[in-house]
């Protein structure tokens, strides 16, 4: 990585660009096996059986932390632009993180 | 060696030298008062706006509008800071004028100078003026007046010759006006001459061959070299005004030479010898907050005293002062000072006096013409308004007060012109033979040159000089200028030979430099800027003359000419009766 | 070629009425996974429920405008595609999106 | 130490490596320019001023855009070596000389300049230092027009049409700017595509413009700023 980019506030924008991108990718795999349940119930089942297993577990927990990421990411950007916010951005960029951590890790620790 | 054949020829109107506040403010002013259809275009040296003093100016600019203060009160101060020596029209109009330029400033530019709190503009007080005149934006004033106005003129039909160096001014075959100017176009590496009816050399001049400067790094004396090769009267060639406090760094760095601001001193800044002690009430009773000159020359008198190689200069403390305090209130300063490894708040920076404006320069009228039709000169490339001295403030008011002068007087005479002129192609070729000199020769060390130079200018023909002094210097001179003609630059590449703007720099400040000590060794007398440790004295005021130098063939002569009181008597004032000597609170 | 004001005023306010969408849906998602995910489980909750379907309706349509547009944008940093081509791609995954949205809504409220 | 430096032109180039002798108050300008003056008499370099105002010598050192006159050696150097190019976003002339062109069209596209609403002839407006407008003018008045910001933005190089940072900048004082008659036309130009919502808020233009100012604040006033004129006249 160029040295320029070292800074919290350009990680910050990487990883909302990351979990964005990650999201906009992940949703149509969602929407189709959500989508089954009108054509075949019982293969929707056996996927979400499927997501029992540990790495589907594993996977799933990322999205939820691209999702808690992003929204959090997303929502330091909001306030950022419409709220006339003196100075202190990186503490933003930092809490954001923090608050998608303390999402995720819920969502994990409820999971296993 | 490309014949003339292969040089890139180039047609305008008018043609502006320059983008410092002249340059800039003759290009809008031009294009305001020359007839629709005409052709502008603007050459520098460096991109547009970002080279030239003007945008490094940081105290400000002097403009009779605070409370109590009068054109006339602003033209005695210069004509009194001048120590008689200014050209008397030319300061009127820079004071009166100077009121109209501040607004057109604020008001058409879109500058924005510091407020008192009730929302009129703030004044303050250089050294020598006897009213609160000077307004600013910050310590940064230039960059807001040079941003603006490189502004409105990228956003007009100007056209642009960027990273162009103008060599030559080449006069018509008869020699009676002006044809055009020769430039290096320094990003290819080729001759361009550009035909103009009227041009303006506004390159600002800038004293850099000392060993301590303040201008930037493009300005080389390049304008008044081409004035005195095309033969013109160059007035007050010996003064050159230092600035008392220039950092000192060593040689290896450009930032050595650098302005620290004059507001140090004003704030309560204490300069301190090599033996510890404070020495300025030694040397005049205002200590630190004398004027410049008289600053400068205490300075330069205790390194002489103290002969140390090791710490040639002297030091300014402004710890006592509370560090806290000083890093509030001079936060750019301290930053700088910081930057290149310096703590001006708590620790103490070496300093030294370090050459900082030309005041003489092209002989003009008041309206910016000269000698030669065609040619007009403005900026600190002309000589006559500021005399032996300039009061800090006055230079910025200079520049764009005679700037937009030059650009509706070329306006209005190009009225009255025909066709362009055609060139002396005799001295064209000259001059391309002249700048591709060193590609012939085989390649030498020209920082090495320089260096020479800058050491035989400050010691011989710097803060204090002699005859005896001048004369080496001048000998010294001419054998820089001989090695120089033998030294070769590497011309297989001539785009953007940085190496070969290096040598034409010296070529320019080599000749100048010597104009310097000659117009030094006529001046017999001790005025403002030019002290004579063999003539002290100012000499007598009813008598002053100023110095008139002029190449004819290969030599320069210098003579004398009487200053006209066209104004104002010595002894005399325009102040009205009664008017109090000055507005300034004494501290 | 880029975001003007409409589209980012689209990405933003999508990206509002998301926000307290994802709130709900994540907290669904971390009570409904104790004890493991079923059809069953899922669809019992939301089938026949006018509440979900507009819910869920309001989340799909904001989550594609608002991935279509993000897309879009990194799509012409990365790969410098515009003009027409650009505008076909913002719609094309607008619509890819939607359609498929709408049928996975669909699919869990419907009866 | 040992520096790298990019050589070459518009058609490409490479880095050379020169030996340098380290000083005290030694600063990267000072380094390229001992090179030229005593090593490679042909390399190629910008600068003026020389103290951080004319914003002429910006380069990329070990990969970040900074101003070389003042930037010391010793803040930047990594194990003894430091690597010098021409400023990125931007075309190269040659060696470390960028064309900085396209950074001042921008300026000039974005309507970076005073449209008057009085004269010469009048009056200068009292106008008191301390309003909200008049803070958030000042805040962005001291930008030396360097492009070190929009080198530093990566947006800028994602999409070259972008108006970048400094550009913008420089809209958002102007629209705080109550003597400048025309400020409903910046808040248009900034609003078209290619303009203030382009803007990622990644913020390397705050993290290293020389002069401490801070572009994606000012973006983000742009943007608020817009946003309300266009909720204001509806649609
Ligand atoms: C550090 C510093 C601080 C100062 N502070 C103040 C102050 O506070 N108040 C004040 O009144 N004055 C101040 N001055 C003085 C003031 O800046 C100058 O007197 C004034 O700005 C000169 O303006 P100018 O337009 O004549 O020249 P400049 O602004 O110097 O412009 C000269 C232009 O000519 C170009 N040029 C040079 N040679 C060539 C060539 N051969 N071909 C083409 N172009 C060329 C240059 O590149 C430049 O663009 C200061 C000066 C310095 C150096
Ligand atoms: C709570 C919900 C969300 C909020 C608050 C939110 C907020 C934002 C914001 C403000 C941006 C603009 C970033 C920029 O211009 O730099 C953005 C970009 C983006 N969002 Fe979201 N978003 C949310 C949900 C989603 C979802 C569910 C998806 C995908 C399905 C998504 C995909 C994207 C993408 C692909 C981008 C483009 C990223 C980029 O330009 O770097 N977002 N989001
Ligand atoms: S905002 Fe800062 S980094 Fe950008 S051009 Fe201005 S001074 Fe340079
Ligand atoms: S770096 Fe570029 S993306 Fe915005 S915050 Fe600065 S302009
Ligand atoms: S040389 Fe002027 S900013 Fe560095």
């Amino acid at each position: 990585m160029q040295s320029y980019r070292n800074h919290p506030l350009w990680l910050a924008f990487l990883l909302h660009r990351l979990s964005g991108l990650g999201l906009a990718l992940f949703l149509p795999a969602h929407f189709y096996v959500l989508g089954l349940a009108l054509t075949d119930p019982g293969r929707l089942d056996g996927v979400l059986h499927w997501a029992d297993s540990p790495v589907v577990k594993f996977a799933e927990f990322g999205l939820v932390f691209l999702l808690a990421v992003h929204m959090f990411g997303g929502l330091r950007l909001l306030a950022l632009e419409f709220l006339p916010w003196p100075g202190p951005q990186k503490s933003l960029a930092a809490g954001a993180l923090a608050g998608a951590f303390l999402i995720s890790g819920a969502f994990l620790l409820k999971a296993i | 060696m490309p014949r003339q054949a292969d040089i890139d020829r180039h047609d305008t109107d008018i043609l502006i030298l320059g983008t410092g506040g002249a340059g800039l403010f003759a290009a809008l002013h031009a294009r305001q008062s020359a007839p629709p259809g005409t052709k502008i275009t603007i050459a520098v040296k460096g991109l547009i706006g970002k080279c030239g003093c003007t945008r490094m100016v940081q105290g400000g600019y002097n403009v009779a509008l605070g409370p109590g203060d009068s054109v006339e009160r602003h033209f005695m101060d210069t004509i009194q800071g001048g120590k008689w020596l200014p050209d008397q029209d030319m300061a009127w109009k820079l004071c009166e004028q100077a009121v109209v330029r501040v607004r057109e400033l604020e008001n058409e530019i879109g500058c924005f100078f510091d407020r008192e709190s009730d929302g009129h503009l703030h004044h303050k007080a250089f050294a020598g003026q006897t009213a609160d005149r000077t307004v600013h934006k910050g310590d940064l004033t230039g960059i807001e007046i040079i941003n603006r106005l490189m502004e409105q003129v990228l956003s007009r039909p100007i056209e642009r010759l960027q990273e162009h160096r103008a060599i030559g001014l080449i006069p018509n075959r008869d020699g009676s006006a002006l044809a055009g100017v020769l430039f290096i176009d320094m990003r290819a590496g080729k001759f361009r001459f550009v035909r103009a009816k009227t041009v303006l050399m506004a390159t600002g001049g800038g004293p850099t061959m000392y060993k301590y400067h303040t201008p930037s790094g493009d300005k080389t004396m390049d304008g008044l070299a081409m004035a005195l090769r095309l033969g013109l009267p160059l007035r007050d060639m010996e003064m050159v005004q230092f600035h008392p406090t220039g950092l000192l760094a060593g040689d290896h760095t450009r930032m050595t030479g650098t302005v620290l601001e004059e507001g140090l001193r004003g704030a309560g800044g204490q300069l301190i010898n090599h033996s510890g002690q404070r020495f300025m009430f030694d040397y005049d009773q205002k200590g630190e907050r004398a004027t410049r000159d008289v600053v400068s020359r205490g300075i330069y008198t205790e390194m002489r005293k103290n002969n140390d190689p090791e710490q040639e200069g002297v030091f300014i403390s402004m710890a006592h002062l509370g560090p806290d305090n000083v890093r509030r209130k001079f936060k750019g300063m301290v930053k700088r000072c910081a930057d290149s490894g310096f703590d001006l708040a708590a620790g103490k920076v070496e300093v030294v006096p370090t050459a900082h404006y030309f005041m003489g320069g092209v002989i003009v009228d008041s309206d910016t013409r000269t000698a030669i039709e065609g040619l007009y000169v403005a900026g600190e490339d002309a000589g006559g308004a500021h005399g032996s001295n300039r009061l800090g403030g006055n230079g910025v008011a200079n520049s764009t007060v005679y700037g937009g002068v030059a650009g509706d007087t070329m306006g209005a005479d190009i009225r009255k012109m025909g066709a362009l002129r055609d060139a002396d192609e005799t001295v064209l070729a000259a001059e391309i033979e002249r700048a591709l000199r060193p590609s012939a020769k085989k390649p030498g060390h020209i920082l090495g040159l320089r260096q020479k130079l800058q050491t035989a200018m400050w010691d011989e023909v710097g803060v204090m000089r002699t005859e005896a002094g001048m004369k080496r210097g001048l000998k010294h001179i001419a054998e820089i200028g001989d090695e120089l003609l033998e030294t070769g630059v590497d011309g297989s590449n001539l785009a953007f030979n940085l190496t070969w703007h290096d040598w034409l720099n010296m070529a320019s400040l080599t000749e100048v430099s010597e104009v310097i000590a000659r117009a030094g060794l006529a001046r017999e007398n001790s005025r403002g800027a030019h002290f004579r440790e063999d003539f002290p004295e100012p000499g007598d005021l009813e008598s002053s003359y100023f110095t008139v130098a002029r190449q004819t063939g290969d030599t320069v002569g210098v003579g004398r000419e009487q200053v006209k009181f066209s104004i104002v008597k010595p002894g005399e004032t325009v102040l009205p009766e009664g008017e109090p000597e000055t507005l300034v609170a004494q501290p | 070629m880029m975001l003007d004001v409409r589209l980012y005023l689209a990405q933003r306010i999508s990206a509002m009425i998301m926000a307290p969408l994802v709130f709900i849906h994540l907290g669904m998602m971390v009570y409904a996974i104790q004890g493991g995910l079923s059809a069953a489980e899922i669809l019992g909750r939301t089938q026949g429920s006018v509440f979900w379907m507009l819910f869920y309706g309001l989340f799909v349509a904001a989550a594609s405008l608002h991935a279509a547009i993000g897309l879009r944008v990194i799509v012409h940093e990365t790969l410098r595609l515009r003009g027409m081509a650009l505008r076909a791609l913002t719609w094309g995954l607008f619509a890819v999106f939607f359609v498929m949205g709408a049928r996975a809504v669909m699919a869990v409220t419907m009866i | 130490m040992e520096v790298a430096v990019w050589r070459g032109d518009e058609t490409g180039g490479r880095y050379e490596t020169f030996d340098v002798p380290a000083q005290d108050n030694q600063t990267i300008l000072d380094v390229v320019t001992w090179i030229q003056q005593n090593s490679d008499a042909t390399l190629t370099y910008r600068f003026a001023c020389r103290v951080g105002m004319c914003g002429s010598c910006a380069m990329m050192v070990n990969g970040t855009p900074r101003w070389t006159c003042r930037t010391h050696v010793r803040k930047v150097l990594k194990g003894n070596r430091l690597q010098v190019a021409p400023l990125q976003n931007l075309p190269v002339i040659k060696d470390l000389a960028a064309d900085m062109d396209p950074f001042f069209d921008k300026w000039v596209r974005v309507g970076g300049r005073h449209e008057p609403g009085k004269t010469r002839h009048d009056q200068i407006e009292a106008i008191p230092p301390d309003t909200p407008d008049r803070e958030n003018a000042d805040a962005g008045i001291e930008c030396i027009n360097c492009s070190v910001c929009y080198a530093a933005c990566d947006t800028v190089r994602g999409n070259p049409d972008y108006l970048g940072p400094a550009a913008l900048q420089r809209a958002w004082t102007i629209v705080n700017d109550e003597k400048h008659a025309g400020r409903q036309q910046i808040l248009n130009t900034v609003a078209a595509s290619d303009g203030c919502f382009n803007c990622h808020s990644m913020g390397n233009c705050t993290v290293h413009c020389p002069n401490g100012l801070d572009p994606m604040n000012a973006i983000a006033g742009l943007k608020r700023a817009v946003t309300k004129n266009r909720f204001k006249r509806g649609g």
